[in-house]
């Protein structure tokens, strides 16, 4: 398995808990792998799943979704409806053989900037673990 | 085309120090459609600010790239920036090369700047496809709608009022005054609390400015802020108001006599009645339940046999102004509205399900409310407090704290606040109504928050108050004396005092209705049924859903100047939101192409803010359209929508799919 | 008047970390459950005064009182509180045709140790198999397999003799397929409901008085005979507080026709404990310090002349009570399924 | 073949008698096709052509596709239980008005696989598995209530396919797409898929190119099974209508298991429930995200 | 007296064109017979009727790229993608081989499909002619036949253990070596006989039932899904597109047909041909009127694909049966 596999990861995180716990991290100086690439949306359920299939088939290691934890959703109801919508994506994605590991939704608070890295940090080793994504060559 | 100006920050070293500018700055110069890229020591600044707008005019940029600090930082600033050099606000991106980038990347310089160039290049292929997006101004109502006629509702209504706006004060009690009428006197300053309540009253009644609802609940409120359509039940009272002048001969020779609420049952009062002498407004309403000739006529209607009672109707016969209406029908009226402000109150906590203290078994443990009311002047006892069971002069009298507060078993874990002080007020009156009565305290703690109440608690520990710290287990009845067991936990011993009379410090409870008329505002409500505000400290008279103020005891236990105090607060955020005649909304909400729409309607039914509406077009078929003003902009509806008819301005499916795509370019 | 238990005294210094084990205080709890159901700040103080014990037990930092100390040694012996030889469990049930439980029988009658040894304690075993065999109910008794629930002794604080007991008896019923249980004690019928399911076990467990009621509701025991009796019923604490069944034992009296049912002044969830709860059974309690006195005097208070109740613990106190202050002519003990049986 | 002779007599005493006195303007049924085995839709407009109709084991369409912007008077349908699970999506998307619809439900013994010239006589996959020979909703019901066959592992295939390794499982759907020509017809058959425009005909987000190749091919199967979770109603005329057989029911009702699992939810069951995308439970546990 | 070849110097033949050529033939693919590159003889599917889809993808492939155009140092280049190695597909069947001769007429009509010409010049078509004929071939009704041997560079007829070899072009003769041909006087197998299909004068019946409500009566059933144009050996509608990745350019063209909902949509999102009535005698009118008006011959070869493919039996014949049925037009 290469040494140097560096896994490119797209992350989307929601403005108002996510991001802020990721701005968290960074007044807070806590490191993490750099190879999550974060795009800012205003709320985990204005994450098409579109966007989720485009991002594997241009050829992403690994996406990362975080939003609100249930309940502190500023739009009050937006990450239940992601929850649902992600909760079926994922085992259909595991289904047409992106592994588990490749597709995370994780809740991130605006206070937990430590959570944040530790998530990115987990999510980036086990990508590296599994290796680069398999070019299945067909004829 | 495009013509993008990308300005690359130092921020001094936070972000120099990690990644390399001059790299990242050849970098986005070929990045497409990038015209000009520039570094600045600080693009906050005034001078780098400056170098900014120069910069526009100078290349003719219509699009701006900022990579520095979190958009949450400084996103507003950057759009003045750019407006300020004539250029949409909107036309602008930002990449956060601080806190997502060079703080958390320290120890991969070479690393963070190659992450620098990719959130930078996702930033030039998202603004590439941003457009100009307009604020819009929405007309605005300026009249504001205040439930709850207590005192923090009083005092919102005056301060409206007096700032020239037209107010509706809805109380669904015959009369305004609130929990406060109740009150006798009021702590630490015992001044009386009539005395200074029904001024204020009075004066709500006789403003220019504001309109009296009572014996009126509201029912539903649709539209959003600035634009509230509420529809207000207003019940019948039998009583024409109009005519009626409030000259009392009805309320002194109505025969029937039935409890009086507001004496929470220390007294009684006519079945046509005013609730206490200095009601607002002094009309009366009759009580269908008890009046002798609705009892005829529900004897009538159920054709029972035997006697049909009396029809009385004394009250119609007697009045001058022959203002008795027996058809008068419950109507909704309709009204609109800018703001709306809850100031609904609370209602006192109901102590029988303590069993072990036998309120409702033994007469002589009553509330504070009751103790209160028998201590008021006007109250039915006009004030002498005598023993419900014999009438006599109570000797020994012993208080219990925290009845239906701080106690996980029974699901109120708060502090109501209020009633270590009550308590204080009763024990310190009621040894100058009668210097021979020994009070006793059984308390946890006593709480004594704000100015003068120590002062308070410590008068009325001199004057010779027994506090024993520790919790009653039980009140018995034994020949003609209350046993009060407790446990003293400073002696470490079990305690029996015989009493004359238990009163029990009740604490504070949400008001019966909360939940119904929170779910109306789509304004959220914590597990006791309370309101919750925007935010506990920086917005505490504000809610989640806009143009809707709380104020008063709905949203926790709060003493009078707390509740004086908030409603001032709220008719203060009232005043700013009228100060205006435009309400500007947010320009990022969701637009849907009503060509693309399959008329599934799924994106009605998943809005959290109901902001979408159906509507018909031509052709007969019927589409959804996004009402601009109630959208927040999640993009809930643009995810969910399979024929991917909506978008979200700011976050289009375009803007989202191209940040994506760039980072494989 | 009862000596005053420094309940908060103890929890304080368990906070600070400075009990005082060798102190009495350990020991005084019954566990009744009314300092629990009544604090505001939710402590679990029965839970705090098992703990105490366990230190006491498990790392011999006080010393156990005797008679408990012999009883725990009886216990892990013979698996009954008394001491006496395992195969002599069902001797109770010697002249009733009451069968051995194996596959397929529908219900367990776990009659509890001391129904199963005590001399006058064993009628409420021999009474409740009665009522089951005229019922027609199919039931047995596993006997030898049987050992003690072990609730006091958890509550004694001795937690690795609980799981031994507790192993023993789980594995007694899966070998045997028992899938529901009738219990006699209420304190059997707290540690199988709450405590069993914890090591795996997952039977239904019914106490003999929901399960005597629900044959009475359908009609496979009618009490006919008129029985003109003045009784008042004390609410075993495991049974109410514990587990909040106030309602079924009232419910069997009064179907007894002409059974005139009186409360005491305590009741339902106010009832005063009989001192029997949390291992206190198998200890000393000074004279004067009995709370079965005090709630025999608010029984015979009531001026009734049967007291009745539902735990084998409580019969024991009473018995006791009503001996030591001979008042056996004012007012009689009976069990519930003992009233039943008499009013068949 | 008794008990399909008549149900097809009585078919088309129906449809002749709905068209007589104009109750409907047109019935949809099934007629045999030209190579004299299968059976192709049929739109009757006058009551002589009513003879024309058939029921028998070769109907597989699903028919309420043809319901989809009809204009005008009301249109009667001939619907097996699948199809009439089709008709409560569409009132729940409010694509149909229940009035303007006279179903005529058909009791469904399971319908064989379409091969062009052969009668053949194995059953559709799906109605191996299927437990519902009953329309959910009608307006008169042709055929007697069969007792209901209980089958006891509704998913078999899809539990295969979730075996198999997660490398295995990438080479099959890699082959599988490779092979698709993107001709739309999966979509064209459906009745769930009824977009003004297709999100692989936009040009502007550019999902899809037009680029017929294994990455382009992989973004369209994928996006039109979950556009169709929750909703599909498990006809599978998808995978009847591939030219290239790619087993596309593999992928819905990998979905419908999901569903079923996680929200005890089945597509078209009746047109009230709401679909588990348009609502929530606060406190759900959904194994993701904990 | 003819040329034949035996099985086996079939076979070996097949594996020397293997080296050099790309070899296109029939093969099982999950219970579908269809033409691909094969790499190893034995693939090769010799008893078929005929393949799902039609050999015109090695002429008018699915989808391919036209050019690209890259921004280097400056300069913007225009860069050919080229076809190098040749390619010879085995086992077409006639009525595919006189369908690429139709496909012929509009792209290398003046000015000729630069692409079309360089897969038509580097292809050479190995024909099998039919022994038998399914009910729903109707190839001598449309000009063609078992044995036609139009378009072809060799034609071989199964006989007994070996094939008669007719060699028709020069690149047929350039393919196959003398050494490994004999001679063997086996007469020529009599051809099948197809479905008469009553094909005369049905231009002039189409023009006529033009405005007929015929076509919407049997548009009502189609779902439109595309399947009889794709497999149509003789459709030939494609739509072309630009894509841009990492800064180059490509013009990508791809398979179209007239019965997908976008095909006539024009700007402004007008869509001339929405209803389903006017798609319908779109498809029909261009095989049966707009083609032969414009090149000559009938745009349908007979090969019954559509016939067997359409989910909802949308058949060609009995459209020509009802259109040549059709009176004057009212």
């Amino acid at each position: 398995m290469a040494v140097d596999f560096e896994p490119r990861i797209v992350g989307f995180l929601c403005n108002w808990c996510s991001y802020a716990g990721a701005d968290m991290a960074g007044t807070a100086r806590i490191c993490y792998p750099s190879n999550i690439r974060i795009i800012r949306v205003p709320c985990s359920a204005r994450i098409d799943p579109l966007l989720v299939v485009k991002a594997f088939q241009l050829g992403a290691d690994g996406v990362l979704v975080a939003g609100c934890h249930p309940g502190d959703c500023h739009y009050t109801e937006g990450n239940y409806y992601s929850r649902r919508r992600f909760a079926m994506l994922h085992p259909f994605l595991e289904y047409l053989g992106i592994e588990r590991e490749r597709f995370w939704l994780q809740w991130v608070s605006a206070s937990e900037g430590k959570k944040f890295s530790q998530v990115v940090s987990t999510f980036t080793d086990g990508l590296i673990k599994l290796g680069p994504r398999k070019a299945v060559t067909v004829q | 085309m495009a013509r993008i100006g990308v300005f690359i920050c130092h921020c001094g070293t936070n972000i120099a120090g990690t990644v390399d500018i001059n790299g990242v700055v050849e970098a986005a110069k070929q990045m497409p459609m990038v015209v000009h890229a520039a570094e600045n020591k600080y693009n906050c600044s005034e001078p780098g600010q400056a170098l900014i707008r120069d910069a526009i005019v100078e290349h003719r940029l219509n699009r701006v790239v900022i990579a520095a600090c979190s958009p949450r930082m400084h996103e507003n600033t950057f759009r003045k920036t750019v407006a300020a050099a004539g250029l949409n606000p909107y036309l602008l991106e930002i990449a956060n090369l601080r806190e997502h980038c060079s703080w958390v990347h320290g120890d991969g310089k070479e690393a963070a700047t190659i992450k620098a160039m990719e959130l930078i290049r996702m930033a030039v292929a998202k603004v590439a496809r941003h457009e100009q997006l307009f604020p819009k101004q929405v007309p605005l109502t300026k009249r504001a709608l205040i439930i709850g006629g207590g005192i923090s509702g009083i005092q919102a209504a005056l301060d409206i009022a007096n700032a020239g706006h037209k107010v509706v004060l809805v109380e669904r009690e015959p009369t305004i005054g609130g929990r406060m009428a109740q009150l006798d006197k009021t702590f630490p300053t015992l001044d009386c609390s009539s005395c200074i309540l029904t001024p204020k009253m009075v004066e709500v009644a006789q403003h220019p400015n504001i309109t009296l609802l009572t014996s009126a609940e509201v029912k539903e409120v649709k539209g959003f802020v600035g634009n509230f359509e509420v529809s207000i039940l207003q019940k019948t009272r039998k009583v024409d108001h109009t005519k009626c002048t409030g000259c009392g001969i009805c309320w002194q020779k109505c025969p029937e006599k039935a409890p009086s609420e507001f004496d929470v049952g220390m007294g009684k009062r006519t079945s046509i009645y005013i609730p206490f002498p200095q009601a607002v407004p002094p009309k009366p309403v009759i009580d269908t339940s008890s009046c002798r000739y609705y009892k005829y006529l529900r004897f009538m209607e159920e054709k029972k046999e035997g006697k049909p009672p009396p029809q009385c109707r004394v009250c119609e016969k007697l009045c001058p102004v022959n203002a008795i209406d027996w058809e008068q029908k419950d109507e909704i009226l309709t009204e609109k509205f800018g703001a709306i402000i809850v100031a609904t109150g609370y209602k006192p906590f109901d102590p029988t399900i303590y069993s072990e203290l036998g309120f409702g078994r033994h007469p002589d443990v009553i509330t504070g409310l009751q103790l209160e009311r028998m201590m008021s002047a006007s109250g039915p006892a006009s004030g002498e407090v005598t023993r419900p069971s014999t009438g006599e002069h109570p000797k020994d009298v012993v208080f219990l704290t925290c009845v239906g507060s701080r106690d996980e078993q029974r699901g109120r874990t708060y502090c109501s606040k209020v009633c270590c002080m009550y308590i204080a007020k009763h024990a310190i009156m009621l040894k100058e109504h009668d210097p021979e009565v020994q009070c006793y305290v059984f308390y946890m703690d006593v709480r004594t928050v704000s100015k003068d109440y120590e002062e308070f608690y410590k008068r009325a520990q001199e004057s010779g108050t027994i506090y024993i710290r520790g919790k009653v287990s039980q009140i018995r009845q034994e020949d003609g004396k209350l046993i009060v067991r407790g446990e003293d936990t400073l002696l470490g011993e079990m305690v029996e005092i015989p009493a004359d009379m238990v009163v029990l410090a009740i604490g504070m409870e949400h008001n019966p209705g909360a939940v119904e008329l929170a779910q109306a505002l789509k304004v959220s409500y914590d597990v006791n049924e309370l309101f919750i505000e925007a935010h506990p400290k920086l917005r505490p008279v504000e809610t989640m859903s806009d143009g809707v103020f709380v104020a008063g005891a709905c949203v926790g236990p709060r003493d009078i100047p707390e509740s004086v105090a908030s409603g001032g607060a709220a008719a203060a955020k009232v005043a700013v939101l009228f100060s205006q005649d435009f309400l500007t909304t947010d320009p990022m909400v969701a637009v849907i192409d009503q060509m693309k729409c399959g008329g599934c309607l799924l994106c009605t039914k998943v809005c959290p803010f109901k902001a979408i509406d159906t509507q018909v077009l031509r052709d007969g078929r019927t589409v959804a359209v996004v009402n601009e003003s109630l959208c927040k902009g999640c993009g809930l509806c643009v995810a969910a929508c399979r024929f991917g008819a909506p978008n979200l301005r700011g976050f289009t499916q375009q803007q989202l799919l191209a940040e994506v795509t760039s980072l494989w370019q | 008047m009862v000596r005053s238990f420094p309940t908060r005294k103890l929890i304080h210094q368990s906070q600070l970390g400075v009990v005082d084990f060798e102190s009495e205080d350990t020991w005084i709890c019954a566990t009744c459950r009314a300092c629990v159901a009544r604090c505001p700040r939710g402590v679990a103080i029965i839970d705090i005064m098992k703990a105490l014990r366990s230190v006491v037990v498990g790392m011999g930092a006080g010393h156990v009182p005797d008679s408990l100390r012999v009883t725990l040694k009886n216990i892990a012996g013979t698996g009954n509180p008394l001491g006496e030889a395992a195969e002599k469990r069902t001797d109770w049930a010697k002249d009733l045709e009451v069968k051995t439980f194996t596959k397929g029988t529908e219900i367990l009658y776990f009659s509890c140790c001391i129904p199963a040894y005590d001399p006058n304690i064993k009628r409420v075993a021999r009474a409740t198999a009665s009522l089951l065999n005229k019922a027609g109910v199919s039931f047995g008794i596993i006997g030898a397999r049987e050992s003690c629930c072990g609730e006091s002794v958890r509550k004694a604080g001795n937690e690795s003799l609980f799981q031994t007991l507790a192993q023993s008896n789980i594995s007694a019923f899966s070998e045997n397929g028992v899938t529901k249980v009738v219990v006699s004690s209420p304190h059997c019928y707290h540690t199988f409901k709450n405590e069993y399911p914890e090591l795996g076990s997952n039977i239904e467990v019914v106490h003999f008085t929901q399960y005597l009621a629900e044959l009475i509701r359908e009609g496979r025991l009618k009490p006919t005979r008129e029985t003109n009796l003045k009784v008042t019923y004390h609410d075993p604490c495991y049974l109410g507080r514990h587990n909040s069944v106030y309602d079924e034992p009232r419910e069997i009296l009064r179907s007894i026709p002409g059974l005139d049912l009186v409360e005491m002044v305590d009741h339902r969830e106010n009832s005063l404990c009989c001192g029997g709860g949390g291992s206190r059974i198998w200890q000393e309690t000074k004279k004067g310090e009995r709370l079965s006195d005090l709630r025999l005097d608010q029984a015979v208070a009531t001026g009734a002349s049967v007291l009745a109740t539902a735990c084998p613990y409580c019969m024991l106190n009473f018995e006791d009570s009503i001996l030591t202050s001979d008042r056996s002519d004012v007012i009689k003990l009976k069990e519930i399924s003992e009233l039943v049986l008499e009013a068949l | 073949m008794s008990a399909a002779m008549d149900q097809t007599a009585q078919i088309r005493q129906k449809a002749r008698e709905l068209l007589e006195n104009k109750v409907v303007d047109c019935v949809i049924g099934y007629e045999r096709a030209t190579d004299g085995v299968n059976a192709r839709p049929l739109f009757v407009y006058e009551p002589e052509e009513a003879d024309r109709l058939i029921f028998d084991q070769t109907c597989t369409h699903n028919l309420t596709r043809y319901l989809l912007n009809r204009k005008g008077k009301p249109t009667a349908i001939v619907v097996k239980p699948c199809d009439s699970r089709a008709i409560n999506l569409l009132l729940n998307e409010s694509q149909l008005q229940r009035e303007k619809i006279h179903i005529i439900g058909v009791v469904c013994p399971g319908v064989v696989e379409r091969q062009w010239r052969q009668a053949s006589a194995k059953l559709l996959n799906a109605c191996q598995v299927c437990q519902q020979h009953v329309p959910v909703i009608y307006d008169v019901l042709v055929g007697e209530l069969p007792s209901e066959p209980t089958v006891a592992e509704h998913y078999p295939d899809v539990v295969e396919m979730e075996a198999k390794s997660a490398e295995e499982r990438q080479v099959f759907w890699k082959e599988q797409f490779s092979r698709c020509i993107r001709c739309y017809a999966c979509r064209q058959a459906c009745p769930g898929c009824y977009c003004p425009e297709c999100f692989a005909e936009r040009l502007d987000p550019l999902w899809v190119g037009i680029r017929i190749a294994p990455g382009e091919n992989e973004v369209w199967n994928t996006i039109r099974a979950f556009h169709l979770a929750g909703r599909c109603i498990g006809c599978y005329q998808c995978e009847q209508v591939c030219p290239v057989d790619i087993p596309l029911s593999l992928l819905n009702r990998k979905l419908e298991k999901e569903v079923l699992g996680l929200f005890n939810f089945q597509a078209g069951m009746d047109a009230e429930t709401s679909p588990p995308f348009s609502t929530f439970k606060k406190e759900e546990k959904l194994g993701i995200g904990e | 007296m003819s040329q034949f070849i035996s099985k086996q110097h079939l076979l070996s033949w097949l594996g020397q064109l293997m080296e050099n050529r790309h070899l296109v033939a029939p093969a099982r693919v999950d219970g579908l017979i269809l033409f691909k590159e094969v790499g190893r003889v034995e693939d090769i599917v010799f008893d078929y009727e005929n393949t799902t889809l039609s050999p015109k993808e090695w002429f008018f492939p699915k989808t391919e790229t036209l050019f690209y155009v890259e921004r280097k140092d400056g300069k913007v280049e225009l860069l050919p993608p080229e076809i190098e190695k040749e390619t010879v597909i085995f086992g077409i069947r006639p009525c595919d081989a006189r369908g690429i001769t139709i496909l012929d007429l509009p792209y290398l009509a003046d000015p000729a499909d630069t692409f079309y010409r360089q897969h038509r010049e580097k292809t050479a078509m190995v024909g099998l002619s039919c022994l038998t004929a399914c009910p729903e071939c109707f190839c001598e009704s449309m000009g063609s036949g078992p044995q036609d041997t139009a378009g072809l560079d060799i034609m071989l007829t199964e006989v007994k253990d070996g094939y008669l070899v007719e060699i028709l072009t020069e690149k047929g003769k350039s393919l196959l070596s003398e050494g490994l041909l004999s001679t063997a006087d086996l007469p020529k197998p009599k051809a099948p006989k197809t479905a008469a299909v009553p094909s005369e004068g049905v231009v002039q019946k189409m023009r006529q039932a033009f405005d007929s409500a015929y076509w919407s009566r049997v548009a009502d059933r189609c779902i439109h899904c595309n399947v009889c144009a794709y497999v149509c050996p003789t459709c030939y509608c494609f739509d072309v597109r630009d894509y841009t990745d990492k800064g180059r350019t490509e013009r990508v063209r791809s398979w179209e047909s007239c019965q997908s909902p976008g095909f006539t949509k024009i700007a402004g999102g007008h869509d001339p041909r929405a209803n389903k009535g006017a798609r319908m005698r779109q498809r029909f009118g261009h095989k049966l009127l707009y083609f032969p008006e414009q090149f000559g011959p009938l745009h349908c070869v007979g090969c019954g694909r559509c016939v067997r493919s359409c989910p909802v039996n949308i058949d060609i014949r009995e459209i020509i049966e009802d259109v040549q049925k059709m009176g004057a037009p009212k």
